[in-house]
């Protein structure tokens, strides 16, 4: 792209940007309703650092493009194409992929079982 | 009504009809295409502010897209790559195009008039300054859309600015488009100190002047000794990319920090360059407000001298973090310090003219006090820094981002502000909205507040200046999402300022809104494109306010030079201290030359960032031949004695010491000599670095070649010499062969002398890319072959001018100048031999 | 993607004038949250001139409001020799003074201390432990050393001009080509400090970063450090271990014990028990080494390390499960 | 008023003016210099010393412009411009003092 257009553009962002104001806290109502917080979810979601390699709406700097897009990964029938999108699976999925899908690149996250299923909960507020 | 009150002026009324007109036509403006080809000042100045703020307000932009990007920890609205090209562009395009040729272009606009002259001496000069910025700037603008724009910090530290880490022509652009617009400034700074000294209506002796006037002769000074420096830089850094000479490659004996002394040598004059023209608005805007003459007059000529000079001690207080000796830094901290008095006595000067007087809150008041409260906390903010462990700190962060705006918003943009609404009234047929400009000042102060006082936060909770984003949890989300609120806040300020604009501004300086200040200095004498009628002479400091009648006199014509003397565009030359008449000078009128040689300057040097070399050297060929056909017709002569009132008749166009060009020639000497002084600084700081001088294996130039050039510039003198003797010794129209051949045996002889001292170092096989030794002698040789290519040309000129017969007796001034020049080339060739020569067998 | 330090906003605010609150804050990258002595002095300067500057702000605004209510004062000259040349004068020499002084027992030498050489480039730091100037050990990016003893920092830069910054031990010093700077710092608490690249460096400037760790029980670190990486566990670890040197990491890294010698990217050799990678920029875990590997030009645009995008899910998570092992 | 051609005087005037002035840079350049030099080689035991003697040196020639400006007497003009000569050299020995206070606080080669 060149400057130009990526000037406009970042002019018109950055109106909307102050437009909208900060969308820090307004995370989209849940759907599915799962045990764990969502809030110390997003939070965990940032300190591992899951944004390296998914786009993730609500978390900033989330915009890796290794692993699939994140958004709207509350409507998703199945986790990775192959297990069912439920809030358990999805807990034991960020946790350790591989014992799961084991041609997944997809490595175990340094998450405890009470830390995925905040994990979990977080991305299924996602629509 | 005057004829009784004033019964001693020097021109009767009635004046003879036709006089005015007379007058009128002589300075008619050029109307449509041929508006480019003004050189009027009070018109090019017009050009000159309207451009700069165009610039203020792309910079700005830029800064808006930076807070946007920076309002949240993380985001990814500007990646890396534009938001460093932003944030170059954003401190260059801030400094150099707007900040320095803003204050610049006040003086030119404002000197005139408020000196009473019909205009500074040299308004070519100030046309092409103008179009050389104009041109330059905007070439350099697009270089954003094309992203090439400059990426390496706006003080391009190399070695990230050079050839290895940005093999690319951005740094290019910037050293080949700043050090041209450098060479712009330095222009206008000429006009400037030969316009003040020497153009003062008769009878405002020095301790007459308006503070303006003083602050922009130091000014102006200050350019000559700081812009040279960087101009240095900027040509080393410049052969280092193109030609691989190593002058901060440390692996072949260069040093980055050179740079660094050079730059900032430049870089903390700077900003008391821009600082000190804003102060000098205040000096004139507060008394008018406060309807008292200025207290402290006295004491702040001091204070501006002081300022003047004490900046130039300060510059390593830029590289506290460097790892220099202890006791180096705490003399900088000692200098930094002792700068903070000057400014004090400035502040408390406006504060007692307040006092003495009643100022009403207007909109320029409102802007005077912004200006008090913002500069305060960034004076008190840089003494903080001036201190050396502090600095260590806060160096590189945040924390210098909130001073360094602090100073330059505090320091210039508010008391601009204020000088723009105070005086629009004299170039507009209506004065701008106080109501608006209220709501205006109010909006950049809390603006100004809300963005940069929070910076100071960030920056002592860690944040790094020139971070294109930052990782959240470090506590700096808030004070960061503040200075983007901020930001918009001053956008507000200054959309709302245009909207006023746009409404109000209707230039006229013939019809313009008058003294509606009722201030007491010159420049709201009644005018036209002549400035004023006639030429008043001055007896205090606040001459509208102590002789009532003076408008009405100056306007009736009474005073001198009521009409034309001579038929041309003139004014009257003064005496530099006591102001009293010496000559009248005959001035340019319009021409195309000043707009092309700047258009092919501009576009020889752009060429040259894009390496198309050929095409370059043609635009320069172009330009230089602009310059010849000027210069051609600068000299007209001197013409018989004219009568300008009061029975006083006054030479036209003198020649010798006494001439408005020697004066001029001398300032472009001290610039010469101070570009000069900083390749010398170079040599020695090279020395210092570098234990072997010369470098083991490095051959020594043969002494004998040296002592033929030393001889030759020795030669070369007593030609210029002997060339004036044969000039003024046979005074007749046409000067014989002997002056021809001493002329050319001069200028012959100084290039002898270059190439003798150039083939000297080749055949001791020295080669300027093997080390900085030898890099940094071959650009003092190239140097000296610079200057004397200059000579060349100007004694070119003077040998066709003495074909033509346009030289010969007292119609000499052109000779006298070229001389003159000659005479500073072989003192400064003569200095580099012997230091390039001498010092490296007395070091060893 | 930020390393997992928290922060705290805590100290109460000064008000500076009627404009507005200056907080000082804790945090881990934060001046005036002092964990060593130079920032100890440094914060103390810094606190005394904010409440000097905060008086002379006052005076300076109290003389403006006086004089604007004032009605044809005639204290002009008296007012402008005392507050434009006596107050400044006096309150400067007692400041210069004070400044002097506190800044010469900054510079004071220690005789013996550990010393450590850090190298700064685009955009990195390569961290030597010296041993009568020769490395004992070669490391990146995370630092440790020894509480409440004086470290020496040797500071050097193999491309561009870098500054060296851990704002709650001490101030910065540059890294400048063709010069060696030397700096001494010490942590009196342990804890981890976070320092940033101050000297704009290029590109990544921004995502150039360290970590400084002082710990009681240094010696024990030093001696793991020194020994060769840990062998492979698992196949997973095996494979990983296979596929660097397939994929030619070791051009770049090293790790020791392997075949792997590469010095133009950070030493590997421990990677695993460092808190961050890439500088700083990221939480060190299987997964930000996996992103990593597979995408470092989208995360730092410009680094020299190349985005390795045609590997293999299963080896991609093999290498990062290898890289993981090497604590 | 008549016309005059203007006297060497005149010339002179501005570097009377600034005089204090370039006595501190004098002095500052030759004291930075001299440090300079004196730390890479080694002298750091002269530095103090010569910085206090630039210094008495500079402050005395500064006493005899200040002397000098305020004995100028002639037109207003020129009484004026004695006068500031004699302020500006007058505040060139602040500076002067306070760039000498180092030599009494600062280890001289200490990084």
């Amino acid at each position: 792209m060149t400057v130009a257009r990526r000037l406009v553009s970042t002019g018109v962002a950055a109106s909307l940007l102050l437009a909208a104001g900060c969308d820090r806290d307004a995370a989209p109502q849940t759907r599915i309703v799962a045990d764990g917080d969502p809030g110390h979810g997003r939070q965990l979601i940032a300190e591992v650092a899951c944004g390296v390699c998914h786009i993730i709406p609500g978390v900033r700097g989330a915009a890796g493009t290794v692993g699939p897009s994140l958004a709207g990964f509350a409507e998703r029938n199945l986790i990775a194409g192959v297990l069912p999108n439920t809030p358990s699976e999805l807990a034991r999925w960020v946790r350790d992929a591989p014992s799961l899908v084991p041609e997944t690149a997809m490595p175990p996250m340094p998450l405890s079982e009470d830390e995925a299923v905040n994990v979990a909960a977080y991305l299924l507020t996602l629509r | 009504m005057s004829d009784t009150t004033a019964p001693d002026l020097p021109n009767p009324l009635p004046r003879p009809p036709g006089e005015l007109e007379e007058l009128e036509r002589v300075w008619r403006r050029p109307r449509g295409i041929r508006r480019l080809t003004e050189v009027n000042n009070s018109q090019i100045g017009l050009y000159y502010i309207g451009t700069a703020v165009m610039f203020f307000l792309f910079a700005g932009v830029l800064a808006l897209l930076m807070r946007a990007q920076l309002a949240l920890p993380e985001n990814a609205l500007v990646d890396h790559d534009l938001y460093n090209q932003l944030f170059t562009m954003h401190g260059t395009v801030m400094m150099f195009l707007f900040a320095v040729p803003a204050v610049e272009a006040m003086g030119v606009l404002l000197l005139p008039s408020m000196v009473a002259a019909r205009d500074l001496p040299f308004p070519r000069l100030s046309a092409y300054a103008f179009w050389a910025y104009f041109i330059g700037g905007t070439i350099f603008l697009v270089s954003l859309f094309l992203d090439v724009a400059p990426r390496a910090g706006w003080f391009m530290y190399p070695p990230l600015s050079s050839a290895e880490y940005t093999p690319d022509v951005s740094s290019d652009f910037w050293l080949l488009g700043i050090g041209f617009i450098e060479i712009s400034a330095i222009a206008g700074a000429i006009e400037i100190i030969v316009g003040v000294l020497r153009t003062r209506a008769p009878g405002m002796s020095l301790d007459k002047m308006p503070v303006f006037a003083w602050v922009m002769l130091v000014f102006a000074g200050m350019i000559v000794f700081a812009f040279p420096a960087m101009i240095a830089g900027t040509a080393l850094l410049e052969l280092e990319r193109a030609f691989d000479w190593p002058f901060f490659i440390a692996e072949r004996g260069g040093d980055p920090l050179l740079w660094q002394h050079l730059f900032w040598f430049f870089g903390h004059p700077e900003v008391y360059i821009i600082f000190l023209p804003a102060a000098g608005f205040l000096s004139m805007i507060v008394p008018t407000l406060a309807r008292r003459p200025l207290i402290g007059y006295r004491a702040i000529v001091l204070a501006v001298i002081g300022t003047g000079f004490l900046s130039f001690g300060l510059w390593v207080h830029h590289m506290f973090t460097t790892g220099l000796p202890a006791i180096s830094m705490s003399f900088f901290s000692a200098a930094s310090m002792a700068v903070a008095i000057p400014s004090g006595i400035q502040i408390f000067a406006w504060i007692a003219t307040i006092a003495a007087g009643r100022m009403q809150l207007t909109t320029p008041a409102l802007f005077v006090l912004g200006f008090l409260f913002i500069f305060t906390i960034g004076g008190l903010s840089g003494v903080m820094v001036a201190m050396v462990p502090f600095d260590w700190q806060a160096h590189d962060t945040y924390f210098i981002v909130a001073h360094l705006h602090y100073v330059l918003i505090g320091g210039m943009v508010f008391p601009l502000f204020a000088a723009i609404y105070y005086w629009v009234p004299m170039i507009s047929r209506r004065r701008l909205s106080e109501r608006i400009g209220k709501v205006v000042a109010v909006l950049l102060f809390l603006g100004v507040n809300l963005a940069f006082f929070p910076m100071h936060v960030s920056g002592l909770m860690g944040m790094p200046r020139r971070v294109y984003t930052y990782p959240d949890g470090l506590g700096w989300e808030v004070t960061n999402l503040l200075s983007t609120i901020g930001a918009f806040v001053i956008a507000a300020g200054v959309a709302l300022f245009l909207f006023d604009l746009a409404r109000n501004l209707r230039l006229s300086t013939t019809r313009n809104a008058g003294n509606v200040w009722d201030a007491g200095t010159l420049e709201w004498l009644p005018t036209g494109t002549y400035q004023t009628r006639s030429i008043p002479i001055v007896t205090s400091r606040d001459p509208l306010w102590d002789q009532p009648n003076l408008a009405a006199d100056v306007e009736a014509g009474r005073y001198y030079l009521p009409g034309t003397a001579t038929g041309r565009r003139e004014t009257i030359v003064t005496s530099s201290v006591d102001a009293r008449p010496q000559y009248v000078l005959t001035l340019p009128g319009p021409g195309w030359t000043p707009f092309f040689s700047a258009a092919f300057t501009a576009a020889a040097f752009m060429l040259l960032t894009v390496k198309a070399v050929i095409p370059a050297i043609l635009c320069g060929a172009i330009a230089i031949g602009g310059i010849i056909a000027w210069m051609w017709r600068a000299d007209i002569g001197p013409r018989a004695p004219v009568d300008i009132g009061g029975g006083l008749r006054l030479p036209v166009n003198i020649t010798g010491r006494n001439a408005h060009a020697t004066a001029g020639t001398v300032v472009l000497i001290l610039c010469a000599g101070t570009l000069f002084g900083c390749l010398l600084f170079a040599y020695f700081f090279l020395w210092t670095v570098n234990a072997d001088w010369p470098p083991a294996g490095a051959g020594a130039p043969s002494p004998s070649w040296a002592a033929i050039a030393a001889v030759l510039l020795l030669a070369a003198s007593l030609a210029w010499r002997a060339g004036r003797g044969v000039l003024t010794s046979h005074d007749q129209p046409r000067p014989r062969l002997m002056f021809r051949l001493l002329v050319l045996g001069a200028a012959a002889a100084a290039t002898a002398a270059v190439v003798a001292d150039g083939v000297s170092l080749w055949q001791a096989g020295l080669r300027p890319a093997d080390s900085a030794y030898g890099a940094i002698l071959y650009a003092i040789t190239a140097y000296q072959a610079f200057l004397t290519g200059a000579l060349i040309i100007m004694a070119g000129i003077v040998f066709a001018r003495s074909l033509a017969g346009r030289i010969g007796g007292p119609w000499r001034l052109s000779f006298e100048v070229t001389a003159l020049f000659g005479h500073y080339v072989v003192v400064q060739g003569l200095v580099a031999l012997a230091v390039t020569r001498l010092f490296p067998g007395v070091a060893s | 993607m930020s390393p997992p330090i928290s922060s705290r906003c805590a100290r109460a605010a000064a008000v500076v004038g009627a404009a507005a609150a200056l907080a000082a804050c804790d945090g881990p990258q934060a001046a005036l949250d002092p964990a060593g002595p130079d920032a100890e002095a440094i914060s103390t300067i810094a606190w005394v001139m904010f409440g000097g500057a905060a008086i002379v702000f006052i005076v300076v605004l109290v003389a403006v409001a006086w004089a604007l209510r004032a009605r044809r004062a005639r204290e002009g000259r008296g007012l402008i020799i005392a507050g434009g040349v006596v107050f400044p004068l006096v309150v400067l020499t007692a400041l210069l003074v004070f400044g002097l002084t506190v800044s010469s027992r900054i510079n004071a030498e220690p005789d013996d201390a550990l010393t450590i050489r850090v190298t700064g480039k685009q955009w990195w730091w390569q961290v030597d432990y010296l041993d009568a100037g020769e490395p004992v050990l070669t490391t990146a990016n995370d630092i440790v050393v020894p509480v409440g003893a004086p470290v020496r920092f040797v500071l050097t830069t193999d491309d561009v001009i870098h500054s060296f910054w851990v704002p709650s031990l001490g101030g910065k010093l540059d890294m400048i080509p063709g010069r060696i700077n030397e700096t001494v710092l010490q942590a009196d608490v342990a804890g981890a400090y976070r320092g940033q690249c101050a000297e704009f460096c290029g590109d990544q400037h921004a995502l150039m970063a360290f970590t400084v760790a002082a710990t009681d029980d240094f010696a024990a670190w030093l001696a793991a450090q020194q020994r060769p990486a840990a062998e492979p566990v698992t196949d997973l670890e095996a494979r990983g271990a296979a596929l660097f040197l397939e994929n030619g990491c070791g051009a770049c890294h090293t790790i020791r014990g392997t075949d792997a010698d590469g010095t133009i990217g950070p030493d590997l050799t421990h990677v695993g028990g460092r808190p961050t990678i890439a500088a700083g920029t990221l939480p060190n875990n299987q997964g930000t080494l996996a992103g990593w590997i597979a995408d470092a030009q989208a995360i730092k645009p410009g680094a020299r390390m190349p985005s390795f995008d045609r590997l293999a899910g299963p080896e991609l998570r093999a290498l990062a499960a290898y890289l993981a092992s090497l604590e | 008023m008549t016309a005059v051609p203007a006297s060497r005087r005149a010339a002179a005037a501005l570097p009377f003016l600034f005089a204090g002035l370039i006595v501190w840079a004098v002095r500052f350049l030759a004291v930075y210099g001299f440090t300079a030099i004196a730390c890479v080689n080694g002298w750091s035991g002269a530095v103090p010393v010569v910085i206090v003697a630039a210094s008495v040196v500079a402050i005395a020639v500064n006493g005899v412009v200040i002397a000098a400006g305020l004995r100028r007497n002639g037109s207003e003009a020129g009484r004026f411009l004695g006068l500031i000569a004699a302020a500006v050299a007058a505040l060139s020995i602040i500076a002067i003092v306070f760039e000498t206070l180092p030599a009494f606080l600062v280890d001289a080669c200490a990084a």
